[in-house]
């Protein structure tokens, strides 16, 4: 049985009770007294404690929903076999509201109240920032699934891993060469107007020109907007290749308003999946987008030469072949990004287990054991791809997938190197102090 | 493209714009005319019809429109049901004092805006539009649909015009309008107007939703923007004016699409709710109202 | 000029789309003097006041007070050279003790000083009779006593001019004669402009009595000489 | 006991109370209490202006985000210390909000609550605007080393509930203070009757301007404060609830009483802190909380005490 907990009533109450009644006793002692910690913890196979901070409410609602499916289907096969050192995992969740204040609320209650081993989950790179710096104060390891350049430009701290997923810096400049060889050499951005959409106008314009190809427009959407053919004229008329991400839950009627503006007499267009994650392709409108390109984190639809792993895991979380919930076919899954819940969970059981995680005093072991780990082998653990782990820049890098729309579907056309997705290091973590 | 083709599109898009924009902006205008009530909930009763308008869809099996028609009829009912619910059991134990219920009103918002989240859940769901053939013109494409909610909001506001100006009903709005009081000493139970004027209002939001919703998704969050361009198109077409608002709403939708032309979309935004902070500041009648807040 | 004129309007006139309310009015008072302001309802009365201490700017005209032109200065500042003003719909801060709602009047003069706020305070509410009620909340008085608080407020400001606008509307009889009492004895203190209905009252305590009517001064009189007046009579009572 | 005696001796019993309250606290709350003492000076100042003052203003987050950004960019710009970083946010806040002050406050009712949302959904717009300084919606880290003011660490618990307790009494103490004074009693008359206090002599403009700049000044400050013990300084914290959330712990805690917006701030808190254990949808209790408050308890926790039992309370 998997142990799979939400902070019901009963237990918040009663620890808040405990902490009130007992005072500067049990609760305070317990985090403060590490001799205290080791004697209790050695004696029991009491479970290892990972705080979950998931988006349930908020902009990224729909994201922290399969981010949820996918933890607890991870959680429960690492129990199955027998958990992590031999204890279970529990996973506590708490949302965030995708808000960075609340999200830095949530990591301190994991530290402090719910006295977890560590804190997990995040996707939004705006909630990662607000909770990294409580995170690196509590001295609670925090592995966040964000995509985000935010890890590996050292603006965050060292308790902070991105071991999981790609962040977007690669998977940008791993299009490049792709885009230019096949697409087209004029390319069209199209992106939302803040962080996440800068940060692929910026490496994207960068990667392209170093394969001789040039972006002609930057079409900057702010993030509330809801209606986009006013801005479809601004695409130049020269254009090959449209490059679009868009996010937020106005991203079908995007697509389905470049349809009909466009029509059959399209450019090429390559998008990231970002712009339909967990839009069902078979949408009314999105007829247009046959023949066109997608990044995929990992992909969607079960693909012919669909590895065992891919197969377990769809089974596990309870994804069909189409990418959607198999007990809604309309229901379709975050593919490309949840993945990487389940990835960075079973790298936390690979770092607690090499380094002999006993509890919160081996945080920084564990730290240590995961920044050491460098390879990470395509495996059922890891079921989107083979992986290299930079320790320095605590983020992890791995094949990007490009897919083509055929009969409505997304049929793999390409993927990438690893190599591809590398650049040089712009941190080193491991010289910074605990 | 070219500038003609360009300003063609925009007219297009600006015109759907004003068209959603006007319908649910004069629900606002008519609750503050006759109530002198800002309710902020406003872009919630919007989002209602939206969510609702999915649900019946998702209810009626064949052909899209039978859904369509359905949601176009059965979700402003809904929405004005709660809507007057919310007047009888909330702002009227309030006497309609102007801070009493913004308060209540921002807290109306988000009562619906997360039981639509807990029982509706997080996505964005289409609708599929009753129909949506697409005209090819020589320089881009454009969908018929969009036409008919232009037509058809025009027909709504019409439709509106008529009952403020012809009916029983419009006469009894006016006189409560005037003078409450006057109004209640004429026999006229101000209570029920008032419900029916609250109700009417988030009425006229849903249905713009509905209307709105197989262009766009439905989603728990898409109440914000409604809200704040009713709010801006109520202020600069003058507080309580139905027809300013209408002009206004034209106006705002209109240029929003041209003015994406010159400016960055973001400063576009910075500067219309600046323009509506000064008008307020220096001209608290709006452009075209007489009354000011 | 044998008295100093506290206050001078020269062709003081306002119009509130097109009827003027307040026409070319010439008005003098000298220091020290109780005018009553009568006329008719409707005459324009309540305006003039407004006009005079700044709670409505003028279309046209001056207002001079202590030898300086006010017509400019918003209504705080005529009020901060002297000037009082207590509403004709009693206006209290409804929520706050007596005490701190004549303290508020006195404050303003003796800024920081606490001994002297509250000698001004127990002083003023004395005079009107409410001492013992200082602890009350104003909103919590029958409308008598708050027409009282408000004209304490009035005393409270020891202006160079008060004006009272229908201080004793809603008051008892023998509130009316308190309220006469009162009066007089502020006469030689205070310069008084009291706009007032009731004849009794305006007859027992007024030195000089202006007429208004149609927002022009009708008469300028004694008490004794005004009965006399036929345009006076007619303005009232509508004979010719 | 004199008025003044008693709020000498409640102030001084909230403040040492607090100050008791770090060390038998356990960890978890006592690091939220050092949150809600920031959070509760953002009420404080609100609430010179919505409680003391009767103008309700729906645009409070760009005086919390003028403190925020004007530490938060000189740090990351300018290299400034964590000082004089302190001091520009809080003169930020100061000109931001005599700027609006002078222009809202042309305005009255209604209309001073949409100019002020308004003028805040300007700021939070600009700040996207200039995302690649301000880094937009995802906002900023300010670094552990940029946080030691005048050498001591604000990242430890201790030290920073130290800073955060020392923030809330300064600004408690003010507003007690200011509260009793001839202005303070000026601002409460404009409260209860504007008319009134104009026709005793008071430049009402210029009283309610001056609160506006307290008001907006202290909520800068708690925007600054924010950013310097947290560490993050990001748009969220300009976007509209974050002018909403003041209005609700003042009115909560009590409109016009001194201690009222630190109780309605730890209420708020808890609230949401306990029920979002019970459902996801918890801001749906904030809502049902405005819509009861307004129906049941104008007057807020501290207020309904105060009508009901304790009527000297400031």
């Amino acid at each position: 049985m998997p142990i799979i907990k939400k902070p019901s009533r009963l237990v918040t109450r009663r620890s808040a009770l405990k902490g009130l009644a007992v005072g500067t006793g049990a609760v305070a002692a317990a985090g403060t007294l590490p001799g205290f910690v080791r004697y209790s913890q050695a004696q029991s196979s009491e479970p290892i404690r990972i705080g979950f901070q998931v988006h349930r409410t908020g902009i990224g609602a729909a994201y922290g929903r399969w981010y949820d499916r996918t933890t607890q289907a991870a959680t429960k096969a690492i129990n199955d076999a027998g958990g992590i050192n031999g204890r279970p995992v529990e996973i506590i969740a708490e949302d965030d509201g995708t808000d960075p204040k609340r999200g830095a609320e949530v990591v301190e209650k994991f530290a402090s109240q719910h006295n977890c081993d560590l804190a997990f989950g995040t996707l939004f790179s705006h909630v990662v920032f607000g909770s990294a710096p409580r995170a690196g104060e509590l001295k609670i390891p925090y592995f966040v699934v964000s995509e985000g350049h935010h890890v590996a430009s050292g603006k965050l701290n060292r308790y902070t891993l991105q071991p999981g997923i790609t962040d977007v810096k690669s998977q940008v400049q791993a299009m490049a060469p792709f885009v230019s060889d096949n697409l087209g050499k004029k390319v069209t951005m199209i992106y939302p107007d803040f962080a996440f959409g800068h940060d692929h106008r910026d490496y994207f314009s960068a990667a392209l020109e170093q394969q001789g190809g040039e972006v002609i427009a930057k079409i900057a959407i702010p993030p509330t907007e809801s209606s986009f053919t006013k801005y479809f004229p601004k695409i130049p008329r020269d254009t090959e290749v449209i490059y679009h991400v868009m996010v937020g839950p106005a991203v079908l009627t995007f697509v389905k308003e470049m349809g009909e503006f466009y029509g059959p007499n399209k450019p090429e267009i390559f998008g990231f999946i970002d712009s339909l994650e967990a839009v069902d392709m078979a949408s009314p409108g999105l007829e247009f987008l046959e023949g066109s390109y997608f990044w995929e984190g990992n992909p969607r639809y079960a693909q012919k030469d669909q590895s065992t792993y891919d197969k377990d895991y769809r089974a596990a979380v309870g994804v069909d072949d189409n990418g959607a919930s198999v007990s809604d076919p309309k229901d379709v899954s975050t593919y490309s990004h949840m993945f990487g819940c389940w990835e960075t969970l079973y790298t936390i059981k690979d770092g607690m287990e090499a380094a002999g995680y006993k509890g919160p005093e081996d945080r920084t072991k564990l730290i240590e054991a995961v920044e050491s780990i460098t390879d990470i082998p395509h495996s059922a653990e890891h079921p989107q791809g083979a992986k290299i782990f930079n320790g320095k820049t605590h983020q992890v890098f791995g094949h990007q997938y490009i897919s083509k729309v055929k009969d409505g579907k997304l049929e793999l056309a390409h993927t990438t190197s690893i190599e591809d997705t590398l650049y040089d290091d712009e941190v080193d973590y491991t010289t910074q102090p605990f | 493209m070219d500038l003609g083709p360009y300003l063609l599109l925009a007219s297009l898009e600006g015109a759907v714009a004003a068209a959603v924009l006007a319908l649910t902006a004069v629900g606002l205008s008519l609750v503050f005319g006759v109530m002198r009530v800002v309710n902020v909930a406003h872009g919630e009763f919007f989002m209602l019809g939206a969510v609702l308008a999915w649900w019946f869809a998702s209810l009626v099996a064949g052909h899209p429109a039978f859904g369509f028609v359905l949601a176009l009829i059965c979700a402003p009912l809904i929405a004005a049901v709660i809507a007057a619910a919310a007047d009888y059991f909330v702002l009227k134990r309030l006497n309609y004092d102007p801070e009493a219920t913004i308060v209540a009103t921002i807290g109306l918002l988000y009562i619906i805006q997360q039981t639509v989240l807990m029982t509706y859940g997080p996505d964005a769901r289409p609708v599929e539009a009753p129909f949506n053939a697409r005209i090819y013109l020589p320089w881009f494409g454009y969908s018929t649909y969009k036409f008919f909610v232009i037509g058809a909001a025009i027909v709504l506001l019409i439709g509106v015009w008529i009952m403020l100006t012809k009916t029983r009903i419009g006469l009894v709005l006016r006189a409560s309008q005037l003078d409450s009081e006057m109004a209640l000493a004429f026999g006229i139970k101000v209570d029920q107007v008032y419900a029916m004027v609250f109700g009417l209002g988030a009425g006229l939001a849903a249905m713009a939703a509905v209307l709105v919703v197989p262009i766009q998704q439905a989603h728990y969050l898409m109440g914000g923007d409604p809200l704040l361009l009713s709010f801006i198109v109520v202020i600069i077409g003058g507080l309580g004016s139905i027809a300013g608002t209408v002009v206004a709403a034209i106006l705002i939708g209109m240029s929003d699409g041209i003015i994406s032309v010159f400016f960055s979309p973001t400063l576009a935004k910075i500067i219309a709710t600046l323009l509506v902070a000064f008008v307020l500041i220096f001209r608290p009648t709006g452009l075209f109202g007489k009354r000011s807040i | 000029m044998a008295a100093l004129n506290l206050l001078t309007t020269k062709g003081l006139s306002r119009n509130f789309g097109g009827l003027w309310a307040v026409h070319n009015v010439d008005f003098e008072l000298p220091e020290g003097q109780v005018r009553a302001l009568i006329g008719p309802n409707g005459a324009g009365k309540s305006t003039f006041v407004g006009l005079l201490c700044g709670r409505i700017p003028a279309s046209s005209g001056s207002v001079q007070f202590d030898g300086r032109d006010v017509t400019a200065l918003p209504a705080h500042k005529r009020i901060a050279l002297g000037m009082a003003y207590t509403f004709q719909i009693t206006s209290i801060f409804a929520k706050l003790s007596l005490w701190e709602n004549v303290a508020l009047a006195v404050r303003r003069k003796h800024h920081g000083d606490a001994n002297a706020v509250e000698g001004g305070v127990k002083a003023a509410l004395s005079r009107v009779g409410l001492a013992d009620r200082a602890d009350q909340l104003a909103g919590d008085l029958s409308y008598g006593h708050q027409r009282l608080l408000e004209i304490a407020m009035g005393l409270g400001q020891q202006p160079r001019l008060l004006i009272l606008d229908e201080p004793t509307q809603g008051l008892a009889e023998s509130e009316v004669d308190d309220f006469k009492k009162l009066v007089r004895n502020l006469a030689g203190e205070t310069t008084v402009l009291l706009i007032e209905h009731n004849m009794d009252v305006v007859m027992d305590t007024a030195d000089m009595i202006t007429v208004l009517n149609f927002g022009e001064v009708l008469a300028e009189e004694t008490p004794e000489t005004i009965r006399d007046n036929s345009a006076v009579q007619a303005a009232y009572l509508g004979t010719g | 006991m004199s008025a003044a005696a008693k709020s000498v001796w409640l102030h001084g019993g909230v403040i040492t109370l607090l100050f008791a309250l770090q060390f038998v606290l356990p960890a978890y709350h006592h690091g939220n209490l050092a949150r809600i003492m920031v959070l509760a000076v953002y009420a404080m100042g609100y609430n010179m202006l919505f409680g003391y003052t009767g103008l309700l203003s729906l645009g409070h987050a760009l005086f919390f985000a003028a403190g925020m950004y004007g530490l938060g960019l000189t740090i990351a710009f300018l290299d400034f210390a964590p000082s004089p970083a302190l001091l520009s946010g809080i003169i930020s806040a100061l000109i931001v909000s005599a700027v609006v002050g002078f222009l809202a406050l042309r305005t009255t009712g209604v209309a001073f609550m949409i100019v002020t949302l308004m003028f805040a959904q300007a700021g939070f717009l600009t700040i996207l605007l200039f995302g690649e300084y301000t880094r937009g919606d995802e906002g900023f880290v300010i670094q552990q080393p940029e946080r030691v003011l005048a050498g001591i660490d604000l990242t430890t618990p201790g030290n920073r509930y130290f800073a955060a307790l020392i923030l809330f009494s300064v600004c408690l103490i003010i507003t007690a203070r200011v509260v009793q004074t001839p202005f303070g009693k000026v601002l409460i008359a404009i409260r209860e009757n504007e008319d009134r206090a104009r026709m005793l002599g008071y430049d009402v403009l210029r009283h309610k301007l001056i609160a506006v700049i307290i008001s907006g000044t202290m909520s800068g400050a708690a925007g600054a404060a924010y950013a310097l013990l947290f560490g993050y300084v990001g748009a969220s914290f300009a976007a509209v609830q974050y002018s909403i959330f003041p209005l609700l712990w003042v009115l909560l805690g009590g409109a016009g009483t001194t201690i009222g917006p630190l109780v309605g701030t730890i209420f708020m808190f808890y609230l949401i802190d306990l029920s979002s254990g019970l459902t996801s949808a918890y801001m749906l209790i904030a809502g049902v909380t405005l819509v009861l408050l307004t129906l049941f308890a104008r007057q807020g926790l501290v207020g309904e005490l105060r009508k009901r039992a304790l009527p000297w309370l400031p």
